[in-house]
């Protein structure tokens, strides 16, 4: 049996499962694709003993190996079978037809790219993780959402594309398409040209700073079961890229550091409380960043450990949250609050993901982040972990306060609603088990990491140290909200630097668009005119009435043969003489 | 083609006489008699005899592989006149043979439609004594008689051109135009020849060439040549001395234009190649001087500016008498590069275009046959009305464009490859800009023909089932200008004879 | 009566040619005429699958010889069997939907419309199969001949003047930069016959670039920018006729004479040597992001398609003139690519207009709902233009992008990628638009349900371009030995 | 100078002619007077032939004793115009035998430039010619040489024997006659002849235009064919 099965990718199945779903009209066959696929796929990972390149397709005299398996595709494939399965639960009641192959096959692209082994495999299932989520963003069905979806998707491709121009460009020095070894990481430089086109192209998936909008821009437009879904694969496959192509590359510890930092301040302000986690989002990232930066064993194990809980609560908060989205229609600060009364489990769950993502002790935050801290404090990089840490407070303030606070305590919203369904209770009580399971039995998740870790999180000077954190920042919260000098919610949009280059892209977009499009007509009339002029002088010459071509009397006829005559003579003259 | 000779031997002694005795005495029967069909009955057996002459002829000449020479009466040359077949003239004869009999199948029913019925026999003598003349030019070898039968079939042209004036009054001045005009051609040439006289005693073109040999430096044969360039060259239309023809071709008979197009043009060209390759001295620094400096400019003006010319017109028949021009301009090219190549091309050139032309007029005569046009407007959609005429018509306008695989192509191809012999590549550039001229010409016509739609007539005009009779010869033509087109080695082998002979002054065979 | 190679390519031009016959003898019965069609079609496709397979070994026939060196001349190689396989198969599909739209629009003329198509195709045969540059010159002409009749076929003064500008562009360019290059070539090789790596080996750099140039732009039917506003002009054609001009006969057969050229009359030796190539090919990439930008601003559906094929041409063009093997493997694939992909975009766009008489996007919000299989089709199609896995048209750009950097252009590499960002822009909406928006008016809009044999096709089109994905292998083990590229392993 | 126009007098009336000629048909707008400057422009060519076939000192080309020199030759200088050849050739043999090199230089400067004076040039050219022939036969053709033959064996009898009497006046009345060349003439009557038929032709032609445009005036006839064009609406 599992003889059988041997080196076939988790992928496969689930994206056989998504294109079976485009085509299944019933409901619940679809539902139970959605959670029986990621079963398979566990299965499928599991019963491949050990680490080592399977499943390699030959075509177009290229070799594809779509299944490598080592210590940290591992990692990252085992976490998003376990998100495809939570959101097959959570996704159970929903009817639209759209999202669930779309999730399906986004999943299970995320799942290939995890374990494709060479540049080639890696940029079919990226651009097939774009191709498939766009999906997720207009199954929302409103006008925002398309426009938000299709910026979405050109900035995906453009990673794509940047990353198959990059891969090009590395064979061609290289002549080869792999994408490191079994168990090897940081195998790109930046110094080369393939090489900046790779980062760049990791870079924009991973939403780096300046490159981080379409996230914020997309996310928080797509369907309450959408977004649980986006928040899962893109980025974290993306950090799994850059830890496969460029830990230890010290540029990343600082752009991890801003990462973890500027969101913060857009966090705090923002309204629409998906857009909040999306802000929050990009700061985890710039955590894992960060630790790939720093590239030690330690910092991976940290970076792998974050994207393995981070996935798990910020699905879990997407899930509340998506909870919200369904049963009161909005996820606006401002129009929520007082909805603990309503949605008593929901609440929970979301206090938990809260205490999570603020890595309070004893929750899965905690035990990952202390591995990222540790590392970078290790390697002596002093400023970025200030930052790390301050940004630490910063998560607690906007994600674990910010947004239990505004959504389910705070000033009553006035909304009477029911709770959420069961299998989104479900789902969230699963993660928020999974919360508490790792952050607990913290040996489960250290496990599973790459290397092998000798780190006992639960030290007195850690634990200490993060409630002196933690403790400030809620203090901090809860006096600025008493004095009223935190931000209000207010009903406004943000503007973040996305404003600039949309604006400049737009701008010259549209100049562009304008100048060719004179070019192109100034071409068609360039032809024409042209044609028109020549036709015109031509036919002033040559038309039956024209210079050339006039009817001419005999009596003139017989001066040009005269004519003709003198110069024959004198030409003949010249040449004989 | 033809190996040797195959009439009997009494026949094909007095070959050479006989093709111009036989026209000449059939012309004399018709003008005594009234009826048109009996007419156009001898015309065509004169017609088809001297083709038939012309063949035995060529095959005499395969057989023996020299020039057919014939004393006239028995005097021999020098004394008498002299007529003589070689490897250039024999292509003409064949043209003339060939086109002639074309012309005329398609001149039974085109003839009966537009001449009056009392005048058909005299227009067929005319025609008759047109073509003595045009045979008698290249067949004879004395310059003299050259200039008799040049005017001979001059003088009836004037007056087969006029006949048009049944439908056009326009062609009585185009006639006139053409009168003045060739008689000043003439009278030039005649001066040449003069001269030549003087200066050598003699009219033999053969002795007049062996005397000029040494006469390079002799300013009257300077002149000579001068005056004989001019006059020919004057009857070949080549530009700017063109300005007869438009007229001519657009507003005569259709049969004539036919007829004309495919020959008359040809045959002064025929005569200056003779007079300058073979009785000139074309190594003398005059000679070519006035080639290179003279001839080749005005030809490729002539390619150009005719094509331009041609553009604009509304009349289609003016459209392709302006072609007509151009297609002058390419053989007097390849006559201007002045070697073996360059000649042999504008041989080729020469019978090609009569093929083109012959196939573009006799479906024009079709058109006019069945709907009365001869505007390019009225020639809308007549590719659905008569599609098998606007199908030869299309190869015929493809021909002259000269695209691959017609005859078009071959010759424009030989000329290019001639100039590019020499190193002329704005020749090449200007044959090239030239033939695009050619498709806007074209174009223009086949646009109406094929694709715009056809005005609905108030009421509807009166149409006529195109006969046979013009159908045939446009198919024979219009294939021709196919089969040619890529079986060559006919016409490319007669073309480079005749050049070998015009300029090798040997047999060419 | 065995089926050799020499019979085979006869087959190739006559099928087409005795198609034209019946539709002509039978024009009165519409039944018996299209079948005629559809049989001619079936056959030929059969016949160019022998040719496909007897390719390797180059048959070759020489008809007649009008000039020493000057024939016409029939040789099959991979490059031209394929294009003829592409050509003839799609041809099967094109004449079932002409049938569906000829019919479901009541257009008139439908004979002479036939018979041009079977005109028009045998023409592309003879491009494909031609030996040398003349016949190759020829059957161009032809090509453009035979389609003129079809681009204007509505006959009213729109189509007219665009088929004018089509006609004159198209003829003018051939027989003033084509021609001459052609002559040129001759004079300098003493040949014409695509011979493998190239014949004008001894030509300097000068005349090799002055050659480049105007076979580049001599062959206007690549649409090189700026020959290239023929295409939009000749948008007045009816769809069939659009997918024919875009997708099976006649772009096709212009940046296949551009990929011939280069790869037999001048080869990549002597296409290094020749600086002209590199400046062509930046006017490729140029090409290729203006057109795509400029179809960013069209709001007609067939203009913008029309642009997107301006700009996808160049690709080929992009390819052939980097000459680097994978840059004229991803060229050979773009032909194919493209073609399944534009080919369903125009049946769709035809679709459309059959079933709601809409031309404008901005028209068509909402109309996915009541054509999901078109749309669905056209979304695929769309996918596999902008050059997405897992669709047909990601191998082209691939092959593409390994080519630029090979031959020193990686900067070229980025007006690939900025094309398919602009792909997106462009594509996407269409179809987008199409199933999410709500229609402009409140007014009930039920379209006429476009007749099956319109839908159907492009379906199975969009099929192809994921069938043609997974077929990669066979293609480029296939195509490798043209471009002498050993096959990585 | 005098001389030298007396000397090229006809020469110059050639050419007036021709010029008025010419400018009749250039100047004229009237299709007749057309027609008549064209008749004239092809008289000049008629007189410029008759001036060349006129001779100095020629002598008819005819043979006395035909039958005499017989072996081979006979045949050939039985023709008329070979016997006006081998006439001409034996009158400048016999005369460079006897009054040594004077006319025959003469003739020979004439010959080298023909036209310059009106008087022998042709006969004298040619007649030097073939004397000429006579004694470098070898550099000569076929024909030359036979006839060059012919001519000595005829100078021989002149010389020695009692020679014909045509050969005897042409030895002793040389420069008095002004012999006219036949064959000339003969040329120009055809050209008159084609001449008349074109002029003919020409003024029929000129009829038929009066009667249908009713006018004989060029800018007439090109006004009235503009207004049909006009109103078929093509111009």
């Amino acid at each position: 049996m599992s003889d059988l099965f041997m080196g076939i990718s988790p992928a496969i199945p689930v994206v056989l499962a998504g294109l079976l779903a485009v085509i299944l009209p019933w409901h619940y066959a679809r539902k139970v694709l959605m959670v029986l696929s990621p079963l398979a796929a566990l299965f499928l990972l599991l019963i491949t003993p050990q680490s080592g390149v399977y499943g390699v397709v030959e075509m177009a005299g290229l070799s594809f190996e779509t299944y490598r398996l080592d210590n940290i595709s591992r990692v990252w494939g085992l976490v998003f079978i376990i998100a495809a399965f939570l959101n097959g639960i959570y996704a159970w009641h929903e009817k639209d037809r759209m999202s669930d192959p779309s999730g399906l096959i986004y999943a299970g692209a995320g799942l290939g790219a995890v374990f494709a082994g060479d540049l080639l495999t890696l940029f079919f299932f990226w651009e097939l993780t774009a191709i498939s989520s766009i999906f997720l963003i207009f199954a929302s069905r409103k006008g925002e959402a398309y426009r938000a979806g299709l910026r979405y998707l050109a900035i995906s491709v453009l990673s794509g594309v940047l990353l198959l121009g990059g891969a090009v460009m590395l064979y061609n020095t290289t002549g080869s398409w792999a994408f490191g070894g079994v168990g090897d990481v940081g195998v790109f430089s930046i110094d080369t040209p393939g090489g900046m086109l790779l980062f760049l192209a990791f870079g924009i998936k991973c939403a780096f700073p300046l490159l981080h909008n379409w996230l914020q821009d997309a996310y928080p437009k797509a369907t309450a079961t959408g977004a649980v879904v986006l928040s899962a694969f893109t980025t974290k496959l993306a950090i799994y890229a850059l830890a496969r192509g460029f830990a230890g590359t010290e540029i990343l510890i600082w752009i991890g550091a801003i990462m973890t930092a500027f969101p913060v301040f857009f966090a705090v302000v923002e309204n629409d409380l998906r857009k909040v986690l999306a802000y929050s989002l990009n700061n985890q990232l710039g955590f894992m960043v960060c630790a790939i930066g720093v590239g030690s064993e330690l910092a991976l194990n940290g970076a792998a450990a974050h994207a393995f809980v981070h996935i798990i609560y910020k699905g879990l908060l997407f899930m509340t949250m998506g909870a919200v989205l369904m049963r009161v229609g909005t996820t606006k600060a401002s129009h929520l609050g007082g909805l603990y009364k309503s949605m008593p489990l929901t609440t929970v769950f979301c206090m938990i993901g809260g205490a999570a993502i603020s890595a309070f002790p004893l929750f899965s935050g905690f035990v990952a982040k202390a591995l990222t801290l540790s590392a970078v404090l290790h390697e002596h990089h002093y400023i970025p972990w200030l930052i790390l840490v301050f940004a630490s407070a910063g998560v607690l303030e906007h994600s674990g306060i910010k947004i239990p606070y505004c959504a389910f305590f705070g000033h009553d919203g006035g909304h009477k609603v029911k709770e959420a369904p069961f299998n989104m209770l479900l789902a969230m009580g699963l993660a928020s088990f999974l919360c508490l399971y790792l952050g607990i039995n913290y040996g489960a998740l250290y496990n599973l990491l790459p290397y092998a870790v000798e780190y006992q999180p639960y030290t007195y000077d850690h634990v200490v140290g993060q409630m002196q954190l933690l403790l400030a920042a809620l203090f901090a919260f809860t006096f600025l909200m008493r004095f009223k000098l935190y931000p209000a919610e207010k009903d406004i949009t943000i503007l973040d630097t996305d404003w600039i280059y949309r604006k400049v892209l737009d701008g010259a977009a549209r100049w562009s668009c304008a100048m060719l499009d004179r070019l192109g007509g100034a071409m068609d009339q360039g032809w024409a005119g042209l044609g028109r002029t020549i036709r015109k002088g031509l036919f002033n010459l040559f038309s039956p009435a024209g210079s050339f071509a006039r009817d001419v009397p005999s009596g003139i006829m017989a001066v040009w043969s005269t004519l003709l005559l003198a110069v024959v003579l004198i030409v003949a003259y010249i040449y004989a003489s | 083609m033809i190996e040797a000779s195959f009439l009997p031997a009494a026949l094909s002694d007095h070959a050479p006489v006989l093709l111009v005795l036989v026209p000449m005495v059939l012309a004399a029967i018709v003008a005594a008699q009234p009826s048109g069909r009996f007419g156009w009955l001898a015309a065509l057996i004169g017609v088809v005899s001297t083709l038939i002459l012309a063949l035995d002829i060529y095959g005499q000449m395969q057989a023996s592989g020299a020039p057919v020479a014939y004393a006239i009466g028995g005097w021999q040359p020098p004394y008498g006149i002299e007529f003589r077949i070689d490897g250039l003239n024999i292509a003409l004869l064949l043209l003339l043979g060939v086109m002639g009999t074309l012309a005329l199948i398609f001149a039974l029913p085109s003839v009966a439609d537009e001449i009056a019925k009392s005048k058909q026999s005299l227009f067929y003598a005319a025609f008759l004594i047109c073509f003595t003349g045009l045979v008698g030019v290249s067949t004879t070898g004395d310059a003299f008689n050259l200039f008799v039968f040049l005017e001979i079939s001059s003088i009836p042209t004037y007056a087969l051109i006029a006949m048009g004036a049944q439908k056009d009054r326009r062609a009585l001045t185009a006639s006139f135009n053409y009168l003045v005009l060739g008689t000043i051609g003439a009278t030039f040439f005649v001066i040449g020849v003069g001269f030549l006289y003087m200066s050598t005693g003699t009219l033999n073109m053969a002795d007049i060439a062996r005397l000029l040999v040494e006469q390079n430096d002799n300013r009257v044969v300077q002149v000579a040549f001068g005056f004989i360039l001019v006059g020919l060259a004057l009857k070949a239309a080549l530009f700017p001395l063109h300005m007869w023809l438009p007229n001519g071709y657009a507003y005569a008979p259709n049969f004539v234009t036919t007829f004309l197009a495919s020959t008359a043009t040809k045959v002064a060209f025929y005569a200056l190649i003779r007079f300058t390759f073979d009785i000139f001295d074309p190594t003398a620094s005059f000679v070519t001087g006035l080639l290179t400096w003279v001839i080749t400019p005005l030809a490729v003006m002539a390619m150009v500016i005719s094509s331009a010319q041609a553009i604009f017109q509304v009349n289609v028949r003016r459209i392709l008498a302006y072609s007509s021009v151009a297609q002058v301009g390419y053989m007097m090219l390849g006559f201007g590069i002045a070697s073996l190549a360059g000649v042999s091309a504008g041989m080729l050139h020469l019978l090609n275009h009569a093929l083109m032309k012959g196939a573009l007029f006799v479906a024009l005569g079709a058109f006019s046959y069945a709907y009365g046009v001869r505007r390019i407007d009225d020639f809308k959609g007549l590719g659905q009305l008569m599609p098998g005429v606007s199908a030869a018509f299309t190869i015929g306008g493809l021909s002259l464009i000269g695209v691959p695989f017609t005859v078009g192509f071959v010759s424009k191809f030989y000329l290019v490859s001639a100039a590019l012999e020499r190193g002329w590549w704005w020749a090449v550039a200007l044959i090239v800009f030239s033939s695009v001229l050619a498709v806007f010409y074209v174009y223009r016509i086949l646009i109406n023909i094929w694709v715009n739609p056809a005005p609905v007539h108030e009421p509807a005009i009166k149409v006529r089932r195109v006969p046979m009779m013009i159908l045939i010869p446009l198919w024979i033509l219009a294939l021709a200008n196919l089969v040619f087109g890529v079986q060559t080695d006919l016409l490319v082998g007669l073309a480079q004879d005749a050049a070998r002979a015009a300029l090798d002054g040997g047999m060419g065979l | 009566m065995t089926w050799t190679p020499e019979l085979a390519l006869g087959l190739a031009l006559a099928l087409p040619l005795a198609g034209g016959v019946g539709v002509v003898a039978f024009g009165r019965y519409p039944n018996v005429r299209e079948a005629m069609t559809l049989i001619a079609a079936v056959l030929l496709a059969i016949n160019v699958a022998y040719l496909v397979e007897i390719a390797p070994s180059n048959p070759t026939i020489e008809l007649f010889e009008f000039a020493p060196g000057l024939s016409l001349k029939f040789k099959l190689e991979p490059l031209g069997a394929l294009f003829a396989m592409v050509a003839s198969g799609l041809w099967i599909l094109n004449s079932l939907y002409s049938i569906g739209y000829m019919r479901g629009n009541k257009e008139k003329d439908q004979t002479r419309f036939y018979l041009c198509f079977t005109l028009s195709i045998a023409a592309a045969m003879g491009v494909a199969l031609s030996g040398n540059l003349i016949t190759l010159f020829f059957f161009y002409e032809a090509l453009t001949f035979s389609t003129y009749p079809l681009v204007a076929h509505k006959g009213d003064a729109k189509a007219r003047k665009g088929a004018t500008i089509y006609m004159s562009i198209l003829l003018s360019t051939s027989i003033g930069l084509l021609l001459p290059a052609v002559l040129i070539t001759y004079f300098v090789a003493g040949t014409t016959d695509f011979t493998p790596g190239g014949i004008l080996g001894a030509a300097g750099p000068v005349l090799s670039s002055v050659i480049l140039c105007l076979f580049a732009f001599g062959i206007g039917k690549a649409a090189l920018m700026p020959v290239h506003p023929w295409l939009p002009n000749a948008m007045v054609a009816p769809t069939p006729v659009s997918a024919l001009l875009h997708a099976v006969a006649v772009v096709k057969a212009g940046v296949f004479s551009m990929l011939k050229v280069t790869t037999y009359v001048f080869g990549p030796l002597t296409m290094a040597a020749t600086p002209a190539a590199d400046a062509l090919a930046w006017l490729a990439g140029f090409s290729i992001v203006a057109a795509s930008i400029i179809a960013m601003t069209q709001d007609n559906l067939k203009a913008r398609l029309a642009y997107s094929t301006v700009s996808q041409l160049s690709y080929v063009t992009l390819g052939a003139m980097l000459a680097s093997p994978a840059a004229m493997l991803g060229a050979a694939l773009q032909i194919v690519m493209h073609a399944f992909a534009k080919i369903t975009l125009f049946m769709g766009a035809g679709a459309i207009y059959t079933g709601t008489k809409k031309t404008n996007i901005s028209d068509m919000a909402g109309l996915g709902k009541f054509m999901p299989v078109t749309f669905a089709a056209f979304g695929i199609a769309s996918l596999s233009l902008i050059g997405l896995p897992p669709f047909g048209g990601t191998w082209p750009k691939f092959f593409l992008m390994q080519g630029s950097d090979q031959a020193g252009h990686p900067w070229l590499m980025a007006a690939l990628i900025g094309s398919s960002l602009l792909n997106i822009g462009y594509l996407l909406p269409i179809v987008i638009n199409a199933f999410f928006k709500k229609p402009k008016d409140d007014a009930p809009m039920r379209p006429g349900m476009p007749p099956l044999l319109a839908v159907l096709p492009p379906l199975l089109t969009a099929i192809a371009t994921f069938v043609l994905f997974l077929l990669i292998d066979p293609l480029v083990s296939y195509l490798a030995p043209v471009f002498s590229m050993e096959i990585a392993s | 100078m005098v001389e030298l126009i007396s000397e090229r007098f006809n020469y110059i009336i050639v050419i007036a002619l021709m010029m008025i000629g010419l400018y009749g048909v250039v100047s004229s707008a009237n299709l007749v007077k057309r027609l008549v400057g064209l008749s004239i422009f092809q008289t000049s060519v008629f007189l410029l032939y008759i001036t060349m076939g006129k001779v100095f000192g020629g002598v008819p080309p005819i043979l006395p004793y035909p039958a005499e020199h017989g072996d081979g030759h006979g045949s050939d200088a039985g023709h008329g115009t070979a016997a006006a050849h081998a006439g001409e050739g034996a009158h400048h043999s016999v005369e460079a035998a006897h009054d040594g090199d004077h006319i025959q230089s003469d003739a020979q400067t004439h010959g080298a430039t023909p036209g310059a004076t009106q008087s022998d040039a042709h006969a004298g050219a040619q007649g030097a010619d073939v004397a000429h022939g006579a004694s470098q036969a070898a550099s000569h053709g076929d024909l030359r040489e036979r006839v060059g033959e012919a001519v000595h064996s005829l100078a021989e009898q002149a010389a020695h024997h009692d020679a014909g009497p045509a050969a005897y006046d042409g030895v002793h009345h040389t420069a008095e006659i002004i012999y006219s060349n036949p064959l000339p003439h003969v040329l120009i009557l055809t050209a008159i002849v084609v001449g008349v038929a074109t002029l003919a032709v020409g003024l029929a032609l000129v009829v038929r235009i009066r009667e249908s445009y009713g006018t004989i005036e060029d800018s007439a006839i090109a006004r009235a064919d503009y207004s049909d064009e006009i109103e078929r609406g093509t111009a």
